[in-house]
């Protein structure tokens, strides 16, 4: 199967965005680079929002090394002409790294130019909120804390303007009346401080600091090159490593002219589909677990083990399933298999139906989750939510529909459907991902059926990947939207120059505080766990340039001094 | 009320037919000791009869954890299972087939330095004859006459062979300091290391 | 051996430390609790405060972020602990620990941090690995109590 | 009255008994709840070629607990108010061991002979509640604050049904001696009166016991292990053993207060602890099916609910002793 470009969507490009005198080429995959001006940024931002409707998938920025900066604006137009995405792009000089920011606009960018802010140095003019995101609090300035209750403590003197504030209190009162949630709670299992302002029980302000995960994967594929980078993408996130996987290597067939063989489609489809199921699966329990109702928890997980038994029936692995390859899959589906795993799905299906229909009607389940965590569609599209959230607010955005990743999700081919759900809180979230997973079951016993009945080619040989190509792959992953960025090499067709990581957690927590204020602190656990969070998908992030580098690794030794002395004491 | 029934049905259905296994007791009268399915990618093993150490595995390794140790007429291919990722692309890459997934999975030890984490398959290096430095492990070189020897034309065949014989002992550097050269144009068949 | 020595072994509490792998190996630790392996059956129990810990189950390669709190979590676990580490990351650092040049954002695997007694190679290890290792993880704890006395 | 070395006797060993009863029953408890959550839980045979090393059975599990916590480091934090945090675990225990010696068992009245036994009794088990409060309130830690402060609420609202309906069958039959109520005549009245009054008695335990909806002070995923955050080793082990003597005190007192004469007689045994595993099986049921409340839910479930039904429960057994 080849991807094309539609004809109607140049045409559309050319008239209705398309200034004159910017440079325009076309990509992939009805994907569109724009060189633009970076003054213009923020009001081509305003016009695509309120004229197309479009979405922001992603604001980044890549190191061109001696010719500047260049600040990249990915747009999603897939509500007026399908699958198109167009990239902005803006030069910007080493000397004078500023541009007008898009956050203004809207909020949705905000984390994103933080990060780029924080990590490439860049200045987004007008950016509403210029504290660090990913990086310790006291970065890049000297340490001079000492870690305090979980929590780090300023000594005088050492306070900057861009310093970490929890919702911008000053050091002193904050660390009075706020509440911090983590670094370690048994609610969330990984690192993060979300902290809280309450009045009796009631958060009256909440604020989220990430970055404890942040491991410099981007950095990691740069090095390592395609073949080996798909290896370290499935390790963003091991819940959803085969959105990752897939993702990856639908990005990195862009750049090149791929043709993937229809078998090798239908079985990314399939394990694509088991992942979600094993996901929204687990996140149920998940959520019985921190309401408190361990019996949902077992019965839920009970049922997972099956779809991670086909999982691991079919690529050997029950989390990281290491068959993703750059035209195609490294492993075939035997026609037994699919005839085995299909009767096992029926009989899943039936199961997850009956229990989740359960958990979705149990009075004390409904009372913890109505109207908890609430979250309006206005809210939603200016926080820009994804996946589930974002479906539970009655806003019907899914990749696969809008945007398919590959023919498999074409309606001619497979038959499902896209759901959503006015309750807007964490309820109806609920539901969305129940419903989901029935439908999940649908398409993974469709894709079974074809895997049955033919046979055939899964994997075909990449070709050489032309310099300085770029990409843009979409997915929708178990938690949303995924969503890569590539640029090849100029230099080594092994390479690439850069690859940016857009992940569904990165949007669903920054809203989070959104949805905290007004709850219950019972609640927070809830809320939080209600957009199944995946901090190790949201702080992948990296776009260090090696110049800074050096001296940022400095700022890391004396951190470890500084906790090595700490403990010594 | 009526789901907390449903509910409480459901439970009681749970009690007669836990899903436990009986991991890790051995002695399974009546639940399996384990899932296992067909390709489960677990150890990996390498046949030392089979590897010929041409490092396939190491360039295609994405964790880092094949490493190669050249130590006086020894090469050392080692796979360190502390930063292997079971990914199975070494399985993949291997020309030979010699490394394989196995279905153990079992695998707690207590240092860093336990046998039982690292596969390891040592290989006798030829070292060459004027610079002393290794160049090549011998199985390679000779795996590489085979291959070589199978799928030549006939009429070259003998001054190919004379050729491999000629080069054979010195390292690439060597050869192109000392002038030993090819008769034929082999550079498209014979891959020597480094060359 | 004495009663107290058995009840050790009889009764190994854990407590899951995540410092900043990919969730993997997490959600097997956490499947090894769920009712296909059932843990419980040795009266293994996930506690939520590291105080009540026997047993530290690290997975994960250690981010240079949270090199204090895995240290303090360390010392906040009672004597005589454990640490089991699961999974590649947690045992060698795996795919995020370059040495040249280094990643800046990782330190690598936690035994450069704190002591490891157990590791549990794999990515991400099957729950039946993970119980494995926990198992050898309570033979040295027992070892570990019979040694102070 | 019994002889009195007899009882000096049964003092000294109902202490042994009712810690193996308490056991026992938490040990039913887990099993039973792990097996409507469609697992093995801890075992009760263990696997023969396990059983070297891990042991023959594991009924004793809730024991080997407390032994391996009495075996461990412990740690007093540096903030808490050590005077305080030390004695209150030991003290807990004290008022629970002390409270079941005011409970009857089968062929043992122990003091529950005494004048205003049951009283003394319901004194006991608040106080050694209370100290489960205070300990952790003195260890300084944000999250035993949140969970102590849960406990407490939600012991006042609990405590209202437990005393009402407790004291609305002492009132029906005219003496606050249990002894004297656990071998009490059964007559058409006072059954029905038991039966309402123990479904409030039992839904005020759940409150005092922790099990689901209304286990907010240990709720995991919100207060990390709520009051019991900070404490570790002995201090816990103690803690872990005041809950034994708690649940075994509290189906005790259940059984010989709503359904004598169980608790009367030592040809009752087997009926007793078939009883009480009862009890338990219905507590279970209520706990694998319920996820936890809020605590505001909690407390008003409690005031609007149970604390009304326990005053018209109160008023019946006034009307009973006055008019029948």
């Amino acid at each position: 199967m080849k991807f094309s470009a539609d004809p109607n969507i140049v045409d559309f490009v050319k008239k209705e965005i398309y200034a004159d005198g910017l440079e325009y080429t076309p990509l992939r995959e009805n994907r569109v680079a724009i060189k633009v001006k970076p003054e213009e940024l923020d009001k081509l931002a305003e016009l695509f929002m309120k004229k197309f409707e479009a979405r922001l998938i992603h604001a980044t920025a890549v190191d061109l090394e001696v010719q500047g900066f260049e600040v990249l604006n990915i747009y999603d137009f897939s509500k007026v002409k399908e699958r198109l995405v167009v990239i902005l792009k803006a030069k910007v000089d080493k000397d004078n790294p500023s541009f007008p920011s898009v956050a203004k606009v809207t909020w949705q960018a905000t984390w994103a130019e933080r990060e780029i802010k924080e990590l490439l140095g860049l200045n987004p003019v007008g950016i509403p909120d210029p504290r660090h995101q990913f990086l310790p609090h006291e970065w890049p300035n000297a340490v001079e804390s000492g870690l305090t209750g979980g929590q780090y403590k300023f000594e005088s003197g050492s306070q900057t303007k861009e310093m970490y504030l929890p919702l911008k209190m000053p050091i002193e009162e904050s660390y009075q009346s706020l509440i911090p949630i983590g670094p370690y709670h048994p609610g969330v299992i990984e690192g993060q401080i979300v902290y809280v302002k309450v009045e009796g029980e009631q958060v009256v302000a909440a604020d989220i600091k990430t970055g404890f995960h942040h491991r410099g994967i981007m950095k990691l594929i740069e090095r390592r090159g395609y073949n080996k980078g798909v290896f370290v993408a499935e390790r963003v996130c091991g819940i959803c490593s085969a959105a990752h996987g897939l993702t990856y290597v639908t990005c990195a067939e862009n750049l090149y002219d791929a043709e993937v063989p229809d078998r090798a489609m239908y079985i990314r489809t399939l394990l694509v589909e088991l992942n979600r199921m094993h996901s929204h699966l687990l996140w149920v329990g998940v959520v019985a677990d921190v309401i408190g109702w361990k019996t949902g928890f077992m019965l839920t997980w009970g049922l997972r083990e099956r779809v991670m038994d086909i999982i691991e029936a079919i690529t050997g692995n029950r989390v990281n399933y290491g068959i993703w390859r750059m035209g195609g899959v490294s492993r075939d589906v035997s026609q037994e298999l699919a005839a085995k795993a299909r009767r096992t799905v029926d009989a899943l299906k039936e199961e997850c139906g009956k229990l989740l229909t359960l958990v979705a009607e149990h009075p004390v389940v409904k009372s913890r989750l109505i109207g908890v965590g609430p979250l309006t569609k206005a809210q939603a599209f200016d926080g820009g939510a994804v996946g589930p959230v974002a479906r539970a607010s009655n806003w019907k955005i899914d990749v696969r529909a809008d945007n398919p990743p590959h023919a498999m999700y074409d309606p001619k081919v497979i038959s499902w459907e896209v759901i959503t759900d006015d309750n807007c809180d964490t309820y109806g979230r609920t539901l969305v991902r129940v419903k989901e997973l029935l439908v999940s079951c649908g398409i993974v016993s469709q894709c079974l059926d074809y895997l049955a009945k033919t046979t055939g080619e899964v994997r075909i040989k990449p070709k050489t990947v032309p310099a300085g190509a770029e990409a843009v792959g979409l997915n929708e992953a178990p938690r949303g939207e995924l969503a890569y960025y590539m640029r090849a090499s100029e230099k080594d067709s092994n390479l690439p120059h850069a690859i940016r990581i857009r992940t569904p957690s990165y949007r669903n927590n920054a809203i989070i505080p959104l949805m905290l204020v007004g709850s219950n602190l019972a609640d927070v656990p809830v809320v939080m766990g209600s957009t199944d969070q995946c901090l190790a998908c949201t702080d992948r992030v990296e776009i260090i340039d090696e110049k800074t580098g050096s001296r940022k690794s400095l700022t890391w030794d004396m951190l470890v001094n500084l906790s090595r002395r700490l403990s010594k004491q | 009320m009526s789901t907390e029934i449903k509910i409480l049905k459901q439970v009681l259905s749970n009690y007669s037919k836990p899903m436990t296994l009986n991991y890790p007791s051995a002695v399974s009268p009546d639940r399996k000791y384990s899932q296992i399915p067909a390709g489960l990618r677990g150890i990996p093993e390498r046949d030392n009869d089979k590897c010929i150490g041409c490092r396939a595995c190491y360039f295609v390794c994405s964790g880092r954890a094949t490493s190669i140790y050249d130590s006086d007429a020894k090469r050392k291919v080692e796979i360190f299972l502390f930063r292997c990722t079971f990914c199975a692309h070494c399985q993949e890459a291997c020309p030979e087939e010699a490394i394989k997934m196995t279905d153990k999975f079992e695998i707690a030890v207590a240092k860093r330095e336990d046998p039982s984490a690292r596969v390891v398959t040592e290989l006798d290096l030829l070292k060459c004859k004027i610079c002393g430095t290794p160049y090549a492990s011998k199985k390679f070189v000779d795996r590489a006459y085979e291959r070589l020897m199978e799928k030549i034309d006939q009429k070259v065949k003998e001054t190919v062979s004379s050729d491999f014989k000629k080069v054979d002992g010195y390292c690439p550097d060597c050869r192109r300091a000392n002038g030993v050269g090819f008769d034929t144009h082999t550079k498209k068949h014979v891959w020597l290391e480094g060359a | 051996m004495g009663i107290i020595d058995k009840a050790r072994i009889y009764s190994p509490w854990l407590y899951h430390l995540h410092c900043g792998g990919c969730n993997g190996c997490d959600i097997e630790t956490l499947a090894a609790l769920a009712p296909r392996f059932d843990v419980e059956r040795f009266g293994i129990q996930l506690v939520p405060s590291p105080r009540h810990a026997d047993i530290l189950l690290t997975t994960g390669c250690v981010p240079k972020q949270f090199i204090p709190m895995v240290k303090r979590i360390y010392e906040q676990v009672p004597d005589p602990k454990v640490v089991v580490a699961v999974g590649s990351c947690a045992c060698g650092g795996s795919l995020f620990y370059d040495d040249a040049p280094e990643n800046y954002a990782i330190l690598g695997s936690p035994d450069l941090l704190i002591p490891v007694d157990v590791y549990v190679p794999g990515c991400a290890p099957k729950p039946e690995a993970i119980i494995n290792g926990v198992v050898q993880g309570i033979l040295k704890l027992a070892e570990k109590a019979s040694k102070k006395e | 009255m019994i002889d009195p070395i007899f009882t000096i006797v049964s003092l000294v060993l109902i202490i042994p008994i009712a810690l193996f009863l308490g056991v026992i029953y938490q040990y039913f408890f887990r099993k039973l709840s792990a097996r409507f959550q469609w697992r093995v839980g801890p075992m009760l045979r263990m696997y023969g070629d396990l059983k070297p090393l891990l042991g023959t059975t594991r009924l004793l599990q809730p024991l080997y607990d407390i032994l391996k916590l009495f075996g461990k480091k412990t740690v007093v934090p540096e903030v808490s108010r050590k005077k305080l945090f030390v004695s209150s675990p030991y003290l807990s225990l004290l008022f629970a061991i002390l409270a079941v010696l005011f409970i009857p068992f089968p062929g043992m009245p122990l003091l529950s002979e005494a004048p205003y036994s049951l009283i003394i009794a319901s004194y006991l088990l608040i106080a050694s509640i209370l100290f489960t409060i205070l300990g952790p309130v003195a260890s300084g830690s944000p999250w035993a604050a949140i969970g102590a402060r849960r406990e407490v609420e939600l012991f006042l609202v609990s405590e209202l049904g437990f005393v009402l309906s407790v004291f609305s069958v002492a009132i029906a039959r005219q003496t606050l001696v249990i002894w004297e109520i656990s071998k009490g005549e059964q007559t058409l009245y006072l059954a029905l009166l038991s039966v309402t009054a123990g479904a409030l008695m039992l839904a005020a335990m759940m409150g005092k016991l922790h099990i689901k909806p209304f286990d907010m002070p240990e709720a995991e995923a919100e207060i990390v292990a709520g009051p019991y955050t900070e404490y570790s080793g002995k201090l816990l082990g103690t803690y872990y053993l005041t809950k034994v003597f708690m649940l075994y005190a509290l189906v005790g007192l259940f059984i010989s207060v709503f359904l004598p004469p169980l608790a009367s007689s030592i040809l009752w045994l087997p009926l007793y602890i078939v009883a009480a595993l009862l009890i338990l099986f219905l507590l279970t049921a209520v706990q694998v099916l319920n996820p936890r409340y809020r605590i505001k839910n909690a407390i008003n479930w409690y005031l609007k609910v149970l604390a009304i039904l326990a005053v018209v429960n109160f008023v019946i057994a006034v009307y009973i002793w006055l008019v029948l």
